[in-house]
């Protein structure tokens, strides 16, 4: 019960917003990421103690003809996205507390569901139930986009949303086509990875490439990412967090659970190829924001490196990499909504994000400018930011894969302090000029949530192990399970 | 076998014959009724009382000239006044005329042919009726003879709803469609009029305005439409027309007679049939028979020279809001009066 | 050739004949009358059957009625004008196409076809009357019910349509 | 062959049917007249009860020409109906030619 | 039986009511019988009720009858406004209920005969009511072309029934279908030709693809109101007669040779149509042909869901109809709303309309992304369920293309979507309407995400 | 003012259930008709049995001659005049020397029609002729086919004098003094006139 609540509050506060007044929506919402927060830092204390209670499952039938069941689970492989993604609503409904806002009311309700939905897409073991709260998803973030979003955002969020739908779609035919080639007729997890691993390697083929379709969109990787820059750009602050903190990691996450597992065979057969458009990801997405002007966009393109390496990482599937993975997905989130909010200041006072522009900002703003440069050394990965643990073991995982891979992965990390620093450069440092003379000293509010993701980035940063070792085990497993099915198959065919 | 065709052929002249006869005698008798009705004296100068002025009338029809006039469609203006003709003679085939004729051991009838659905045909062949008039009057090209034209299939159908409503119920009474059997059904006490007084009325009214006699003569109306349908019209053409209805309101009193009325039946015909020959008998049923038809065709005149004519909305309040409810009601009040006697 | 091969030719030949000269002629009201003819060509077919009540009923009902209903109305819109002064050949042809084939391809569909006849056929009775009645009444009761209902919207509908709207 | 009614095949009733019923839908494929188009469609069903009845006598069920009296039911009321919406189209248009309905596009 | 008497009971009540002068008693008289309906439908599940042996109320026939009420219930309340005439409310109420009769009795004929009355009663009130705005034209277009295509599906439709009568010597489906299961093969060019005909006549009433081209006409043509009736119940009635001989004749022996050429066609038709219905819909810019194109490409996925029924899976059809009644009446419901206040019947009216009304807003968004198979609404089951039998006969392609073409779908729902929420609006006036359609609205929205959330909780009654 | 008591109050009530059935009505007529049936008929065979004129029946007109077979008209127009249907024309003549036997006065009509489709048989012209020439008799106007043919000449109307028309009847002592009535201006003589002038002073 305790899981399902986790799932449940945030849509109890979106009711109770709908009854409030919009002056009163912000302090709803933000009580209600709150709340939801301190849920799930019980349902964490609760496995410390025993990963097997009852309050962690939540199973009960839903679509009995269809063998669907309504099962969310906590383990210790979602255990950190749902940490994840409370921890960083409870920042993104924050960020937009001082914020002046067309309609609150809307924007904190859908703000709340997207939250429910990301939840629900990380709990869930049962496929059906996945992939509805996939796309579900969708919607909340959609209508962020489209309703709240700057010029042009017509066109783009249609073309993000014509993108996501049409990878998803695939997906359901992926899914489809394993329950019924599933003796068993159920969408429970467990029976998917038997089922899958029962196919023949063509098949498992097909299913691996519609899979990886809806899931290579959404995260994004290169050939496929098109949408991502200009939605990033045009959404809202909180849509960009939201997107990028959050939504990425259902591509990621879905990658080391639903994808590799279910197929083994499939990924052992493609994931030379998969690994590779990965890392070209990460060149491309450093080199394009390399060459940004505007801070936004490069963000935008930074984030494509970074979770590019993530994804390479998890296609190596050994325990370094998932972990790094996971651990990654972690920082990157928070990073992300560190370096965006940094972003939203910047634009709300400045009234651009253009690089050129700027300067000096650092000479009105101390503070902002250590803020600034603690996000950055984050998403640098320099050691004792929690980005440094990430990149490590992925990079290591990457070169048990492969070493070349590796090495050209290993890219990232001299591209993202070149253009990370660049951007620093260009922003904070130099001559004040008569734009940036106006910034003024950073609000309260802005220094709550700027200090308080500081400390979440060094504290991830000195003591990942709290983390990793709740994940280590599932893991472990689940390498194991794909190891055995793959070795079984090649086995069987010679 | 052979005699027998022989015998229909000569029996089907022999109702053409009268048909036509009593149709000539009716625009005679009709002429005589209207003056008898206003005190005067009528047609008297051709013949005896006049009796040959239906002759000399006929010669007139002949002699005046043919005038097709050149807009109309000539096909169509001749197939006008032929059908109403062919329709008003087909109906006489199912009326049995009286008892059978028995000569050596051959039995004929006093019937063209008892088909066991005589009812129906009758209403069929008159629900073709209304071609005749429609085509002619489209076919003439002259308003008045449209108007005129559109009125008669308006009202004819209109009528012929409520006259079917009226039929069904004395079949409920009767469970028959053959003319013959319901004829001998009334052979007894009562006739059909006892048990169906209301269809009755309902079935002659109906009959009215099938044949277009006032009150319900509104497609020939002189006053409004010159004279309707036929306008156009002149020489045997025209005859045809008017010798259509005549032949129509022959055979609609012979049908009400034989439907309301006990047919050929005679009184006392029990008490007759052991005391006379068959033949004779028969002889007497169908003069019998005749001389109620003729009654007929004298109330026919009898309404048209008392009753003005109705307005057209009249007309259709009347056959829609009046007779039809009515004859449902008819054949409700019918069917719990049959279902109370315990005779379903 | 027997005597009822001879009505049988007879009757088609003027069903379909005059079913042509009914969708080729130009003229409304010719068109409704050789659409009269056809029907009782159908109906001689009926009665050939020895389906008498049916023939009946089917002028009534038809030549009686509805075609009466037809004519009434093009002499009142006064319809008998050609309106049909000339269209593109295309369509014509492709009508006459499209039917031409629906017909060869039913033809030649059928032209195997048998009927499948149940044990206790061979009743030529069934035409009659009271086989018909018994039916109708036992069988056929809830068609019969229903099809008050579809007469009674049929009558409102047109009730309504007709109706002048008052201003 | 099965034959009821002497010499004549239940293919010939098939057939008459067939031709009846496909002059019908050339003459509504072919006229613009709608009143026209209109009889054609009573010309199809009166070609689907002819074949209804010759079925129905074939086979020895009454059921068939039971049925044909539902169509006649049927025809009746689409005969008010469509005669209701020809005057109803002309008092606007003034004229039933199916080729001045164009105002909405095919 | 009862079912039967109520409905026609009310169409008759409600032109009594005419003469009694007791006009505004109908409204709420007939929403009570329908739910009063809905009642008595639910009672009868299981007793498998026969009527004089034509009509047999199973639980399939029940569900479609159920569904039907429950949509003209919403109907009704949509469409108040239509009602609004006092000259003409009892004949525009009698026709609807009339041609409720007739998707009753379509919905659970065992008779051929009552199939045929069935299309009908239900074709016959509608065509008078796609012209029931006599003085205008596009609207006697609209009826005149309904009217003229329909009489001409019905000859096909009984020249189908004719033929199976000859081939089987009977009307009663059972006995077609186990005639049908005779190994001779002297009547089957007959069963052939006649089992296409009625295909054709119904794929007809449903508006598939190569008989499709009245529906545009029509319903753009028609009043607003009438044409969401026509989307929603007029196709219930069409598909649950066509379901109930596929199921009854076909669906039974499905492994017959026959039947399964016979599942290609349609199968064909269903694809066409699916294709066509969502291309055109996607170039059109007057919302009211929009969602006929898309009710077109509806169709076709329902086609699609009867051509792969097998005897286990009966519950696709109703459930898509379900979803996609509910979502197209609310779209209807909204354009009905903002049609009257805008006179238009562009896209461009739509524009800005969340700024003017939310709820408005919010209810069409929920029905387009239903009819788009968004999950967790209803549609995306209803859809979910269609593609699952069509990868479950092994045809995958077509569940790509069909997957395909639906985000055309996606891209013409979105298109107004997007009008509504990012569109500045012509004029800045709010558009107000009653708390009660305010309610109506939200609860019937919050049912179509309800039997999104839990289908087999409904499901499970019927099936 | 009500002069008989035939009249009748029509008013737009609501009819009684009887009446709507107009069947008691119809009887009622029905009744009547038959009624009538049986009534002697009130036609005269005209060619066999002729009707008896009344004495003053105005029929065809006769232009008198007095006794010595000169004709009395002296085409003074006054009948011309009076004609309200102005059927009447005429010319008039001087008399020659020798015409004494034939013209009773110098002036004469030599032309004196009358048209019989208009003329409506009024009498006003008999009343009007202060020579008493013109009068209207039994005689019925017989029929003809063309236009021309009604128009009757003097050939028609003077009588003969071997076929003298007898107008005795017409004149009775009520008209004869009528015609005396000098209170006519008609009926006065150029000599009344004068006499009725004042008297003049001579020279």
């Amino acid at each position: 019960m305790l899981v399902l609540s986790i799932l449940i509050i945030p849509l109890v506060f979106v009711l109770l917003i709908a009854l409030m007044s919009s002056s009163q929506s912000k302090r709803i919402a933000l009580l209600g990421t709150l709340t939801t927060l301190g849920v799930s830092m019980y349902a964490f204390s609760q496995f410390l103690t025993d990963a097997n209670s009852i309050n962690l499952i939540y199973k009960t039938t839903w679509i009995e003809r269809l063998g669907a069941n309504f099962h969310i689970q906590l383990d210790g492989i979602n255990l950190i996205l749902v940490l994840l993604t409370t921890l960083l609503s409870t920042f993104i409904v924050y960020s937009a507390y001082e914020r002046e806002i067309k309609s609150p009311k809307t924007y904190f309700s859908l703000m709340l569901m997207m939250q429910s939905a990301l939840l629900g897409v990380f709990l869930a073991k049962d496929a059906l139930l996945f992939y509805i709260f996939w796309e579900l998803t969708l919607i909340p973030i959609y209508l962020i986009c489209l309703v709240f979003g700057g010029e042009g955002r017509q066109r783009i969020t249609f073309k993000f949303f014509v993108f996501t739908m049409f990878g998803s779609l695939f997906m359901l035919l992926a899914i489809l086509f394993l329950w019924l080639h599933n003796p068993a007729h159920t969408f429970a997890i467990a029976d998917f990875y038997k089922a899958g691993a029962a196919l023949p390697a063509s098949q498992q083929v097909y299913v691996f490439i519609a899979f990886y379709l809806a899931f290579a969109i959404k995260i994004p990787i290169f050939p496929l990412h098109t949408w991502q820059p200009d939605t990033y750009v045009n959404a809202p602050t909180q849509g960009t967090m939201l997107l990028s903190g959050i939504m990425l990691k259902m591509g990621t996450y879905a990658l080391i659970v639903w994808l590799i597992p279910t197929v083994p065979l499939g990924w052992k057969l493609a994931s030379k190829y998969v690994i590779i458009i990965s890392i070209i990801s990460v060149v491309y997405g450093s080199l394009m924001a390399l060459i940004q002007q505007n801070f936004k966009r490069l963000l935008a393109y930074s984030s494509l490196g970074h979770v590019g390496l993530i994804a390479a990482g998890i296609f190596s599937f050994n325990l370094q990499g998932v972990q790094g993975a996971l651990y990654q997905m972690l920082s990157h989130g928070i990073n992300v909504v560190a370096l965006f909010f940094i972003c939203d200041i910047i634009q709300q006072r400045m009234k651009t994000d253009n690089m050129q522009a700027l300067g000096g900002i650092r000479n009105v703003s101390k503070l902002f400018g250590a803020f600034f440069i603690v996000a950055t050394f984050a998403s640098v990965a320099l050691p004792i930011t929690n980005s440094f643990v990430g990149e490590f073991l992925l990079l290591h995982g990457i070169f048990q894969y492969n070493s070349i891979l590796a090495a050209v992965g290993c890219t990232t990390v001299i591209l993202s302090a070149m253009y990370m620093l660049r951007a620093y450069q260009l922003m904070m440092h130099g001559e004040t000029n008569e734009l940036t003379a106006s910034f003024g000293k950073i609000t309260m509010h802005e220094k709550i949530m700027l200090g308080a993701l500081a400390i979440l980035i060094l504290f991830f940063g000195v003591y990942p192990n709290l983390l990793l070792h709740i994940s280590e085990e599932p893991l472990k497993q689940l390498i194991e399970q794909v190891r055995h099915a793959t070795l079984a198959v090649t086995y069987s065919k010679f | 076998m052979e005699i027998f065709i022989v015998y229909k052929i000569i029996l089907v002249l022999v109702v053409f014959a009268i048909s036509l006869g009593v149709a000539a005698y009716s625009t005679y008798a009709e002429r005589k009724v209207a003056a008898f009705m206003q005190d005067r004296v009528g047609p008297d100068r051709a013949g005896p009382f006049g009796l040959l002025q239906p002759l000399a009338d006929g010669l007139k029809m002949f002699m005046k000239e043919e005038i097709i006039p050149s807009v109309s469609n000539k096909y169509l203006f001749i197939l006008g006044p032929s059908l109403a003709m062919l329709t008003a003679l087909m109906t006489g085939v199912v009326i049995p005329w009286g008892g059978d004729i028995t000569i050596g051991n051959t039995t004929f009838p006093l019937q063209i042919t008892d088909i066991n659905i005589g009812i129906l045909y009758i209403f069929g062949v008159v629900s073709f009726g209304v071609y005749g008039i429609m085509i002619g009057g489209w076919a003439s090209n002259n308003k008045y003879s449209l108007l005129g034209a559109l009125r008669a299939s308006s009202q004819m159908i209109s009528y012929e709803i409520a006259m079917g409503l009226a039929i069904v119920a004395l079949v409920m009474t009767t469970g028959t469609l053959s003319l013959k059997e319901i004829v001998a059904q009334q052979g007894g006490t009562w006739v059909n009029f006892v048990y169906q007084p209301l269809g009755c009325l309902i079935f002659i009214i109906c009959a009215f305005a099938e044949t277009n006699r006032a009150p319900f003569d509104l497609p020939e109306c002189e006053t409004e439409l010159v004279g309707g349908y036929h306008t156009e019209y002149s020489s045997m053409k025209l005859g045809f027309y008017l010798f259509a209805e005549y032949i129509n309101m022959f055979i609609s009193s012979a049908v009400i007679m034989t439907l309301y009325f006990g047919g050929y039946n005679l009184p006392f015909q029990d008490f007759l049939a052991q005391h006379l020959n068959g033949n004779v008998l028969s002889l007497f049923q169908f003069l019998f028979f005749f001389g109620k038809v003729l009654f007929g065709i004298f109330f026919f005149m009898w309404i048209r020279w008392t009753i003005p004519r109705f307005r057209y909305d009249q007309l259709m309040n009347l056959g829609w809001k009046i007779l039809i409810p009515l004859a449902i009601f008819n054949i409700l009040a019918t069917g719990v009066m049959m279902f109370a006697l315990g005779k379903v | 050739m027997y005597l009822s091969q001879y009505i049988f030719f007879f009757l088609s030949g003027l069903a379909i004949a005059s079913a042509l000269l009914m969708i080729l002629d130009k003229n409304p009201v010719h068109s409704v009358l050789y659409l009269v003819v056809t029907f009782f060509a159908i109906a001689g077919h009926y009665l050939l059957l020895n389906a008498q009540f049916l023939a009946v009923v089917h002028i009534i009902v038809y030549a009686g009625a509805i075609m009466v209903l037809f004519l009434y109305v093009i002499m009142m819109l006064n319809l008998n004008k050609e309106i049909e002064p000339h269209k593109q050949q295309l369509p014509k042809v492709a009508a006459v196409v499209s039917a031409c084939l629906l017909m060869l391809c039913l033809i030649a569909a059928l032209k195997s076809a048998e009927v499948n006849m149940l044990p206790a056929a061979r009743n030529s009775n069934i035409g009659l009357m009271d086989n018909l009645g018994k039916t109708l009444f036992k069988e056929y009761m809830l068609p019969f019910e229903v099809s008050s209902i579809l007469f009674l919207s049929a009558m409102v509908g047109a009730v309504f349509l007709s109706k002048k709207e008052i201003h | 062959m099965k034959e009821v009614i002497i010499g004549i095949p239940i293919q010939w009733y098939i057939f008459l049917s067939i031709a009846l019923f496909c002059i019908g839908v050339l003459g509504v494929l072919f006229r613009r007249n709608a009143i026209i188009i209109f009889m054609c469609v009573e010309l199809m069903l009166n070609a689907v009860n002819l074949l209804m009845v010759a079925f129905s006598r074939y086979i020895g069920d009454t059921g068939g020409q039971v049925f044909v009296f539902f169509v006649m039911v049927v025809a009746a009321a689409e005969v008010a109906v469509g005669l209701a919406i020809l005057m109803m189209v002309y008092r606007n248009i003034k004229s039933s030619d199916i080729d001045k309905l164009n105002k909405l596009k095919w | 039986m009862k079912e039967l008497l109520l409905l026609s009971g009310l169409g008759i009540l409600s032109l009594v009511a005419e003469i009694i002068n007791a006009r505004k008693l109908i409204y709420p008289l007939v929403i009570i019988g329908l739910f009063v309906n809905i009642g008595l439908c639910v009672g009868d599940l299981g007793t498998n009720e026969t009527v004089y042996g034509m009509l047999k109320l199973d639980n399939s026939a029940l569900a479609f009858t159920i569904l039907s009420s429950l949509i003209a219930l919403i109907w009704f309340i949509v469409a108040k406004n239509y009602f609004s005439d006092e000259t003409n409310i009892s004949d525009h109420f009698s026709l609807v209920l009339f041609s409720l009769v007739g998707v009753f009795l379509l919905a659970s004929y065992t008779h051929l005969s009552m199939l045929f009355l069935g299309v009908e009663i239900l074709s016959i009130p509608v065509y008078i009511l796609a012209g029931s705005d006599k003085r205008n034209v596009y609207s006697n277009e609209a009826a005149f072309k309904y009217f003229l295509l329909g009489a001409f599906a019905s000859g096909f439709l009984l020249l189908g029934i004719v033929f199976i009568y000859g081939g089987v010597g009977s009307f009663y489906i059972a006995q077609i279908a186990a005639t049908s299961m005779l190994p001779y093969g002297l009547s089957e060019p007959l069963l052939i030709a006649g089992f296409l005909l009625i295909l054709f006549a119904l794929a007809f009433k449903m508006s598939a693809v190569p008989f499709h081209f009245w529906a545009p006409d029509v319903y753009t043509g028609a009043p607003t109101s009438i044409t969401a009736y026509m989307s929603t119940l007029v196709k219930i009635g069409a598909v649950a007669g066509f379901y109930r001989l596929f199921v009854g004749v076909i669906a039974v022996y499905h492994n017959y040779n026959f039947f399964e050429s016979y599942t290609t066609i349609l199968l064909i038709i269903a694809l066409l149509t699916i294709i066509i219905g969502n291309v055109i819909a996607a170039t059109q810019t007057n919302i009211k042909r929009l969602l006929a194109y898309s009710s077109i490409g509806h169709a076709g996925f329902i086609l699609l869901g009867i051509s792969m029924i097998r005897p286990i899976v009966f519950y696709t059809v109703w459930y898509y109809l379900l979803a996609y009644c509910i979502a197209n009446i609310l779209a209807f419901w909204v354009l009905i709303i903002v049609e009257k206040q805008t006179q238009s019947e562009n896209i461009s009216a739509f524009n800005g309309l969340a700024k003017r009304n939310p709820i408005l807003a919010g209810t069409m968004s929920v029905g387009l992304l239903s009819m788009a198979g968004i999950p967790p609404l209803g549609g995306f089951f209803a859809k979910y369920f269609v593609l699952l039998d069509v990868i479950g006969r092994g045809y995958m392609l077509i569940a790509v293309v069909v997957i395909l073409i639906s985000l055309i779908g996606v891209y013409y729902y979105f298109k107004i979507i997007i009008a509504m929420f990012a569109k500045e609006p012509a004029e800045s006036s709010t558009l107000s309407v009653g708390s009660f359609t305010k309610l109506i609205m939200i609860l019937v929205s919050v049912f179509l995400l309800i039997i999104g959330l839990m289908p087999d909780y409904f499901l499970n009654y019927f099936f | 003012m009500q002069l008989t008591n035939r009249r009748k109050v029509v008013a737009k009530k609501e009819m009684t259930l009887a009446e709507k059935l107009y069947l008691p009505a119809i009887t009622n007529g029905m009744v009547i008709t038959l009624k009538h049936l049986f009534k002697k008929s009130a036609t005269v065979k005209y060619p066999e049995v002729k009707r008896v004129h009344a004495e003053i029946y105005r029929g065809q007109h006769v232009l008198k001659r007095d006794d010595n077979g000169a004709e009395r008209c002296t085409a003074c127009g006054l009948c011309a005049v009076a004609c309200p249907a102005e059927a009447i024309t005429m010319e008039a003549a001087e008399r020659k020397k020798g015409e004494e036997h034939l013209y009773r006065e110098e002036k004469y009509a030599a032309v004196y029609e009358i048209n019989m489709l208009r003329c409506i048989f009024c009498g006003l012209c008999e009343e009007a002729c202060p020579k008493e020439a013109i009068f209207l008799t039994d005689r019925i106007v017989s029929v003809d086919v063309t236009r021309e043919d009604m128009v009757y000449g003097k050939d028609i109307l003077v009588e003969s004098m071997e076929n003298r028309i007898d107008v005795s009847k017409r004149q009775t002592k009520e008209v004869l003094e009528f015609k005396k009535d000098k209170w006519h201006f008609h009926n006065q003589t150029w000599e009344d006139i004068k006499n009725a002038l004042p008297e003049k002073k001579h020279h």
